[in-house]
């Protein structure tokens, strides 16, 4: 019977992924677009902040995105870690620039929202520090890929910082809070009774979120496909020399 | 305190090199590998010493068996010569390095700083520092390089000493070593080019 | 393992090895500060601590590259990877040796220069202790660094690129620490927080670092 | 003379060579001070000219030694010695180099930084012009360091020590430049000092720099 | 093209090592320094090729004249060894690298990183370098070191080549060249006790 683990052959990989891409780009056009025109055209304005709340349409899913992106990579490095399935470094080496480039617009559509709301582009809010520093950890992470020659050696060393990473990303949050009260939004619950979002703007955003979602799969997938090639290319190259 | 090596593969930089080597070396003999450049002899040694791991096969010996001298010497510039070996004593904790001094005629170089030693003289430090170790088996490349014929005589004598007292010796080398041992032509071992394609999960099918 | 912090120790000492920079490159910094944001002493006084201890972070960053690189360079990292010793002992010889050579030294020296950025009396015997908790951590975050970009050539400036962000929760706990002794408020919290997770540190570090070195060895 | 520039630039675009690292150290860099000294914007905007110019000083220092030390190991200086070239054009290649691989990112960087730290308006064209003027001497002066400490294994730290203090007047002039011009004063005076040191320096450095690496070289 | 040398002595870390060196060198010719380890070889070949100041003596050679080989291969690891070779061709004028390339059969290799190479196949790579300086007078210290036979005749073959078009060639080795030369001892010039003492200033009267 087939197992999952199958996936992981970077032939079968290939394969399967030609059939999936076309349709998570789909789905990631139409959600992401048709939430964010949802969102910005046919909801009120917010009676506090005006018009500058659809920035929350972009704001949100890309900071929730860059998170998961994380998540992710860390995923993808553990199992590269246990099973050696070259795929999966693969995936976490592609996702990486995909969550960089989230993070870069959560904090930007972020600094864009702060200036008419607390007056200042920049505040150093726990919330807001914690992601520069996710943003630095995704830094390293490209840079160290980019340093080391050998895939197999650039794989574990970077599996290795992405754990340790996770680690102490997690905690410099805590520092953080412990450092300064931020002036910055709580995460929330969407839909339960006292919600400070009415569905009005909930539910465009959920379409966002969804959107963005796949829009983050169909990227991983297609850059995956890319690194894949590359190591091919290489790999027959190597062949080339022996004989 | 045999050492049996079984249809080993070894592979560098994501390339299979050698697969199918087999030999086995018994306490008392040498073993000299020979090769043209680039075939895979230093890959072949750094995997016996278990630096990089073996991409198929069995390599059998006891525990902390190997003292490898590769191509880099390993000294500390700002040491002297003595400083240097006592350190490595220290490391494998074996007592004294006088003898090691002797057998390469470093005593009169002890107190030199290793930096300012010419490339022969540092040659002479880093084989030192194989007696130092008190390992049975000796992995060594190119141990002869750049040394003059006197010297090349002290080795010779140095690695059948060691012989003599039950250890053994596999030796790379494109020159010279000063003494008779048997060889062992590594390009027998060479991968074939169908051979090559499975070990890379990227090169499916890949026109022969 | 003694052996190795010895040699290190003796390496540091001799010509070249550069026992006592970090500690010059600290007050060299920590003397910069003021001709960079001027010589307003209350504006020095308020930002005294976190000036301290970033100038103590960079001295450590600036001297890591020194832990791994020539012993891989020289090839005396291949000859220890045969040797008795596990790389996971040789990782925490490595970070002792180098916090005494660099943390220590920084530790003694910080009274000093907090006297020229004038430093609120009482928050004296905090920075101190501090810097003691905290720069253990930065060792051993730094020997995992190093490790890490042993392959790299010059790579001193990826390692900074590594390490540095791992070093924010000890800088946090650590110049909080000593900001809280100097407004009065409670400091031992923060000093706490500052212990427990250089303990922590201590304690694993080692462990990620032989495996990146075992990887870069291959 | 060309053929180093561009063979120093693809060097650092290579894997392992570390181009844009300099401005990733940049970032982070500046992005510890408020850790350090506490979020307060005030104090930050007081002291933002400041710590931008030392940030951008630090991560010229930390990219220092790939300008010799490497030609060094593997006796490619030995070669370029017996080459036409003569060392003052080395030199100064490669201070250019240097300064194409750091100085100008940081350039284009430093007011993003600046936001952050929320610097005045006013002084942001005064921050870039400053840096323009200022960091080519940052790059010839470290020229200088790494060519009198290319014999040293591992001289990234006694470097630092000799060329922080020929630091000090380039750091000086640009932090002023940023402060007046952010109090409204004239900036244009230590402006026009900075852009004098830098061509100064430009003109004298590369004759140093040769001597001191005939002298290594012996 | 001749190089002339009268009354060299040649020093090292303070030390005079070799004094009263005199010999010239011809188009066409070869000269081989033979000396036991720590003679004083590289230190010599450092001093012609203008890297050390002679403490005494003259060298008469025209303007840019001398290739210098050392111990170290001067080969950056990142760039391809096309690149390596292309920035030599760059730094000495000289057109195109293909020739170079050749004769040390590297063409299968241009596109390989330099730092990838075995041993052997790094010290190719130097010694190409040298028909890229189009440079008259080589000085090459053990330049076949870890280099097997068939490329020990390719360099053989590469003197001889050089020398036939009225170049000249001092080398510095332990081992075989694969090619006949008139050899040079310089255990001649090795500077006697008495001598070694004046040079230093700070060594007046010592013991005999
Ligand atoms: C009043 C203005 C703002 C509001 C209402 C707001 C709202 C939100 C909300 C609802 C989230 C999602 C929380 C979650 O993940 O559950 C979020 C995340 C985030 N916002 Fe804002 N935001 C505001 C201003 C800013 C500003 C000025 C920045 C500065 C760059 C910023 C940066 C971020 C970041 C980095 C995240 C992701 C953090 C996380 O999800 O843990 N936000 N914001
Ligand atoms: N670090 C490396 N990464 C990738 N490939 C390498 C590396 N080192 C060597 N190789 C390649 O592996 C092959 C074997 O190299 P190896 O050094 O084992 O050969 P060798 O027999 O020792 O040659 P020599 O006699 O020149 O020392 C060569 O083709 C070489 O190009
Ligand atoms: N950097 C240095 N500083 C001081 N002394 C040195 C230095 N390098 C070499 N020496 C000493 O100078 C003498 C000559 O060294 P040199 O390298 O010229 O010898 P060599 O003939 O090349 O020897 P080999 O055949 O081993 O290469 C040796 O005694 C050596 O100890
Ligand atoms: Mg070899
Ligand atoms: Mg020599």
């Amino acid at each position: 019977m087939a197992s999952i683990w199958e996936y992981a052959n970077p032939r079968k990989f290939m394969t399967t992924s030609e059939v999936v891409l076309p349709w998570t780009v789909g789905i990631a056009a139409i959600a992401t677009i048709g939430g964010l025109i949802w969102g910005f055209f046919f909801t009120p304005d917010d009676f506090r902040q005006g018009a500058t709340v659809k920035i929350i349409y972009l704001h949100v899913p890309t900071a929730v995105m860059a998170i998961n992106a994380w998540l992710m990579m860390l995923v993808a490095s553990l199992i590269w870690l246990i099973r050696r399935h070259h795929v999966s470094a693969l995936a976490a080496k592609a996702a990486a620039p995909v969550g960089a480039f989230f993070t870069a617009i959560a904090l930007f559509t972020g600094a864009v929202w702060g200036q008419p709301i607390w007056g200042t582009w920049w505040e150093w809010d726990p919330r807001l520090t914690s992601f520069l520093i996710l943003f630095l950890f995704y830094l390293g992470y490209i840079a160290m890929w980019e340093a080391v020659e050998n895939p197999d050696t650039a794989a574990d060393l970077t599996t290795i910082l992405c754990i340790v990473g996770s680690v102490f990303a997690i905690i410099s949050r805590y520092a953080l809070d412990f450092w300064n009260q931020g002036l910055h939004q709580d995460r929330f619950a969407l839909f339960d009774g006292e919600s400070d979002v009415s569905p009005v703007f909930a539910w465009p955003l959920v379409t966002c979120l969804t959107g963005f979602g796949f829009l983050f799969v169909a990227l991983v997938l297609y850059r995956t496909r890319t690194e894949i090639r590359a190591r091919r290319l290489h790999a027959l190259l190597a062949q080339e020399r022996l004989s | 305190m045999t050492l049996k090596v079984t249809d080993l593969s070894v592979g560098r930089g994501g390339i299979r090199l050698l697969s199918g080597v087999n030999f086995a070396l018994v306490p008392g003999q040498a073993l000299v590998l020979r090769g043209p450049n680039g075939s895979g002899k230093t890959s072949l040694l750094r995997c016996l010493a278990g630096l990089t791991p073996p991409l198929a096969g069995r390599i059998e010996m006891a525990e902390d068996a190997i003292a490898l001298a590769g191509h880099a010497d390993g000294i500390k510039a700002q040491l002297s010569v003595a400083e240097n070996l006592q350190f490595w004593a220290a490391m494998f904790g074996s007592a004294n390095i006088r003898p090691a001094l002797e057998a390469f005629d470093l005593i009169p170089l002890a107190t030199r700083r290793a930096g300012e030693l010419s490339a022969g003289q540092k040659r002479r430090v880093s084989l030192a520092r194989l007696l130092v170790t008190g390992r049975p088996i000796w992995c060594l490349d190119e141990p002869t390089v750049s040394l003059d014929t006197e010297n090349v005589a002290r080795f010779a004598a140095a690695v059948t000493a060691h012989l003599a007292t039950g250890g053994s010796a596999i030796l790379a080398t494109h020159i010279d070593l000063g003494f008779a041992a048997e060889t062992l032509d590594i390009r027998q071992f060479a991968t074939p080019r169908e051979a090559q394609q499975n070990t890379d999960p990227f090169a499916w099918d890949a026109a022969q | 393992m003694k052996a190795v912090i010895a040699r290190d120790l003796r390496l540091a000492f001799r010509a070249g090895g550069g026992f006592g920079l970090a500690l010059a490159f600290f007050l060299i910094a920590v003397t910069l500060v003021p001709f960079g944001v001027g010589p307003d002493t209350d504006t020095l006084r308020t930002i005294a601590p976190g000036i301290l201890w970033l100038g103590a972070l960079l001295a450590c960053l600036l001297s890591l590259d020194r832990i791994f690189q020539l012993d891989w360079e020289d090839g005396t990292l291949d000859a220890l990877a045969t040797a008795p010793l596990p790389f996971e002992a040789l990782a925490f010889a490595k970070a002792a040796a180098h916090w005494l050579t660099t943390g220590l030294p920084l530790v003694l020296a910080a009274p000093v220069l907090a006297v020229m950025l004038n430093l609120a009396p009482a928050a004296f015997p905090w920075l101190i202790g501090s810097l003691l908790a905290g720069t253990p951590a930065l060792s051993a975050l730094g020997t995992f660094g190093a490790a890490l970009t042993v392959g790299v050539k010059r790579g001193g400036l990826l390692m900074s690129l590594l390490v540095l962000p791992l070093y924010v929760p000890t800088l946090l706990f650590g110049a909080l620490t000593v900001t809280r002794a100097m407004g009065g408020f409670d400091a031992l919290t923060p000093l706490a927080f500052l212990a427990g997770l250089t303990l922590a540190t201590l304690a694993v570090m080692p462990f990620a670092a032989a495996g990146a070195l075992r990887v870069n060895l291959r």
